[in-house]
């Protein structure tokens, strides 16, 4: 199985012929079709969007909102201006726990997470409930680390106003069923906001037909540059939503003692837009979609399906998840009582890149029973001797450790 | 370089100068607000319908050359239109200002904002008034402001 | 008077030698030196920072500390954790509103902001003191656009609990005294927020001397980057804050019920940070030291005199604010009753680019008695040429428009 | 590749493998945490203080080998140092994990730490037990934890 795109499109991948990056589920490596598409708004259509009354700054204003339809097209979003772009998915759900939280939730209202969040989709409704009184509920998980719909229908009520959860594990790859949490959801009058930092990069998300009240990803998990993002949300929500940062061109009209609004997408994106961004984001979308969705994804599962096989192969390793064929192409183990760092330097001696830690899902782990655990993720650049190397290199930190 | 320019034809320089139908009108039996939160431009059109007819159209507010000229223009070529009549020019004019309408289409004395579809950043001036137009036609709501805090 | 960096270091600037870019204010051209400098970290050091376990991770990570040791020399920060970077001013001044804000204003306290605030620095003000039951007051202005101190003197009292002012103004390009509204604000024992949007870009900051306890700056305006910002705060205050967004590493432990906080700058800085952003910020102020400070503020000083006699000899021409030597690289004008936009229209044919509107400050405009304002900025790039264009292009736009 | 590694070489995996002084003290009279957020390193540092001096040390936590191993061995050299030495020790320590130390100025066994100078993500991990005995030693208030919320 070799790589899905040339190795050559990623600089710093054909400058480095033998690491094995196998972190994309932290951040992805960038095409050079992202970088030359920010390099070239800022050497030709650069100026503040929106703001200026010359061609310069309109064509950057067009840049902008070409971006914004790239951005949704990639989403499966008809409604351009519900693409709100962010600073990226903890940005994204941020705005929607302080935002949407602060005018919704009261005392006596009801908060579920999944007990497999990443704290950026933990933390923020942990602390509006803290703050709002409201009741933080987790929702257990399956054994396979997917969310409990069972236990989940059987913990919602009239008192539940939101239930948020990931599409994607970061940890163990497990796919949601998202569909019957919405319905789960719909039937008690809850909204629902999801987490798909982890499913963008891979799979086809198509917005408008996932049924989900908010939709959250980071650009540079998908190609895209850091410091971008996007906040997707149905219409009804976000214009009912207040808006969460003030200033610049998110106003109507400025009183001294009241303010009114503009309309979507402005009034959810104060200040300077981060246009290179949304460029870059755009580009990631487009090189992905000349790809394929479909070729991203069946090229991830196969990839994770051997690496699932060669690992669980080995003795003392533990895998945790869904097995191979069900998850998308992350996979954590703990070999042995090695711990998960002393593997990742190990495999780092050897140029292979692994993440190792709780991955900020600290609530995940103490679920699953452990501190951390070391995790291998795999993208379009990725081929089966990426896969090769880590299962020799694990043997190999088994034997330095005198593990088995 | 002379002092012409592109944009500002003598057309549009001379209903920014005298503005035609400028007044608030005192028995309008629909007054509609249009801003343009962007720009600051905002105007009042005050239209008085008898029946479906537009029997008169007047308009008041601040603005740039533009977005008066096109409001000048605006009110003299709707007194007397039906509102479907109307609202074909809303979406001729729309059309003219986004450079998607061919110029022949167009009454004559439109042809003159032709030179905005090539300026983005100053289509909403020209069709400000037009889409004032429009909401006032539809008896809907408020404008692009949103929601009072 | 030519420019104080060639113009080639800026490759829009160069491939475009007619363009009279008189926006800066808005946003700052690019130089090479900072896109190659984001370029070369995504293409040779690119890896999520803090989360890995791998040699290219850290490089990442030094990355970003290096940008941050570089941003803090900058502004004259000595406790570089003390720097923490946002996505611009906007959102640097929001986290205080919202963070700060919420954790100290109540019922019957007072925030005081200028009449002369950008959006920016206006809007969040008021709509934490509307939530908190707080008292807004706007400190009138001087005849020079600067806040009226002795006024502020007499309005504060021991319900003033912060006084957010301009370093220098966006529309007037006033420098207001910050010394003596920090003494002002001390004596009552005030936080003082300091809005150095306008500021940084164009003088050395000094932080640790002046005295307030936070400052904010956008990189966009000071030839870095869209989409990266710095909010500055003495370290008492700061640690005193709750964290603004949760999430990602921001975190020290994530209970089922509760979280504790990590320290700074991490605290204050939820999700994965913008590393590419952080670089090309600190590259763009090694540019500006490269030249000196100094340098840049005599040059724009020269350039706004010169431009501030050409126009104000101009028959019914009015400028704003302080006289001409008075004033940093800011001109806003009103040209008989042209309006601005038409006027900016008029220019952007002689591939003048000025900026014209309310420049995000609808309660300075009311007190000013204007709708909008012309506004020309002068950056390094620009040299007495630019200056000769706006002046000869506002007298061809005067002829057409036939004014006096 | 061989088998072989440069940062865990024999003596950091025998310390690993079988920790000196990891035990609960019953008789502690300073008892300090320390965490590593980052990380989820965490161990408890236990000292038997005999007026200046350190009579015992153990300590107790779950961590990586470098951790476990630094531990292991901090608790073994400090043993009957009074504080001022121990503080002498912590800045060597610190010294050599960042890359500052030189080599001959530190008891040979911690010179296997060396490696660590090398690997920035790593340090933390190799001077959380020697951060944790200088808190202890100073009596100070807790770690890298922030306040409860
Ligand atoms: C004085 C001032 N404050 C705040 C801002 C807002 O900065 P940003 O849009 O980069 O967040 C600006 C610029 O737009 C400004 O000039
Ligand atoms: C599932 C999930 N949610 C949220 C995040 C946070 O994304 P970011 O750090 O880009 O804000 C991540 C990645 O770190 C993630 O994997």
């Amino acid at each position: 199985m070799s790589a899905l795109v040339p190795r050559s499109d990623f600089s710093l991948l054909s400058t480095n012929p033998n690491l094995v990056y196998l972190d994309s589920a932290a951040t992805a490596q960038k095409p050079r079709a992202v970088l030359d598409a920010m390099n070239d708004f800022y050497e030709t259509d650069y100026a503040n969007p929106h703001r200026g009354a010359y061609a310069l700054s309109a064509r950057a204003t067009e840049r902008y909102a070409s971006a914004r339809g790239a951005v949704a097209r990639f989403f499966g979003v008809g409604d351009e201006a519900c693409v709100i772009f962010t600073r990226g998915t903890t940005d994204s759900l941020n705005m929607v726990a302080s935002a949407w939280g602060r005018a919704n939730l009261g005392a006596g209202d009801e908060v579920i997470v999944t007990g497999a969040e990443h704290h950026a989709n933990f933390v923020p409704w942990q602390q509006i409930a803290i703050e709002r009184g409201a009741q933080f509920t987790i929702c257990p998980l399956a054994a396979d680390g997917r969310a409990d719909v069972e236990a989940l229908a059987t913990l919602v009520s009239g008192r539940t106003k939101v239930i948020a959860f990931n599409h994607v594990s970061n940890v163990l790859g497990a796919i949601n069923p998202v569909s019957e949490i919405v319905a789960i959801a719909r039937a008690v009058g809850a909204l629902t906001v999801c987490d798909g930092a982890q499913a963008a990069p891979h799979m086809f998300v198509a917005f408008d037909a996932l049924g989900v009240d908010f939709y959250a990803a980071s650009a540079h998990k998908m190609l895209g540059p850091m410091g971008t993002g996007v906040l997707i949300g149905r219409r009804e929500v976000l214009d009912a939503m207040p808006p969460y940062q003030t200033g610049g061109d998110m106003i109507a009209f400025v009183g001294d003692e009241r303010t009114t609004w503009n309309v979507l997408p402005h009034r959810l994106e104060a200040g300077t837009p981060n246009v290179a961004g949304a460029v870059g984001l755009a580009a990631a979308c487009d090189y992905l979609t000349a790809i394929g969705m479909d070729a991203v994804a069946a090229h991830e599962r196969a990839l994770v399906r051997l690496a699932y096989e060669r690992v669980s192969a080995l003795d003392d390793v533990r895998v945790h998840g869904p097995s191979g064929s069900e998850r998308s192409g992350v996979l954590s183990f703990t070999v042995g009582d090695i711990h998960p760092h002393d593997l990742a330097t190990l495999l780092d001696e050897r140029g292979i890149c692994i993440r190792a830690g709780h991955h900020c899902a600290q609530p995940l782990m103490r679920r699953l029973g452990v501190a951390a655990t070391a995790r291998a993720s795999f993208y379009i650049y990725n081929d089966e001797n990426d896969v090769d190397q880590l299962a020799e290199a694990l043997e190999s930190a088994k034997r330095v450790f005198a593990v088995a | 370089m002379t002092d012409t320019s592109a944009l500002y034809q003598e057309v549009i320089l001379d209903h920014n100068r005298r503005p035609r139908n400028f007044s608030v009108m005192a028995d309008a039996t629909v007054e509609e607000r249009g801003v343009n939160p962007l720009c600051g431009d905002e105007l009042t059109l005050y239209l008085r319908m008898d029946g479906d007819r537009i029997a008169d159209a007047s308009f008041q507010g601040s603005g740039c050359a533009i977005s008066r000229a096109s409001a000048s223009m605006m009110t003299s070529l709707v007194k007397g239109k039906t509102r479907a009549e109307a609202d074909v020019l809303v979406e001729q004019f729309r059309g003219l200002a986004t450079g998607r309408t061919a110029m022949d289409d167009l009454p004559p004395a439109l042809r003159a904002f032709a030179g905005v579809a090539r300026l983005p950043q100053r289509v909403k001036c020209a069709v400000l008034a037009w889409h004032t137009l429009h909401s006032a036609l539809a008896e809907g709501a408020g404008g692009a402001e949103g929601a009072e805090r």
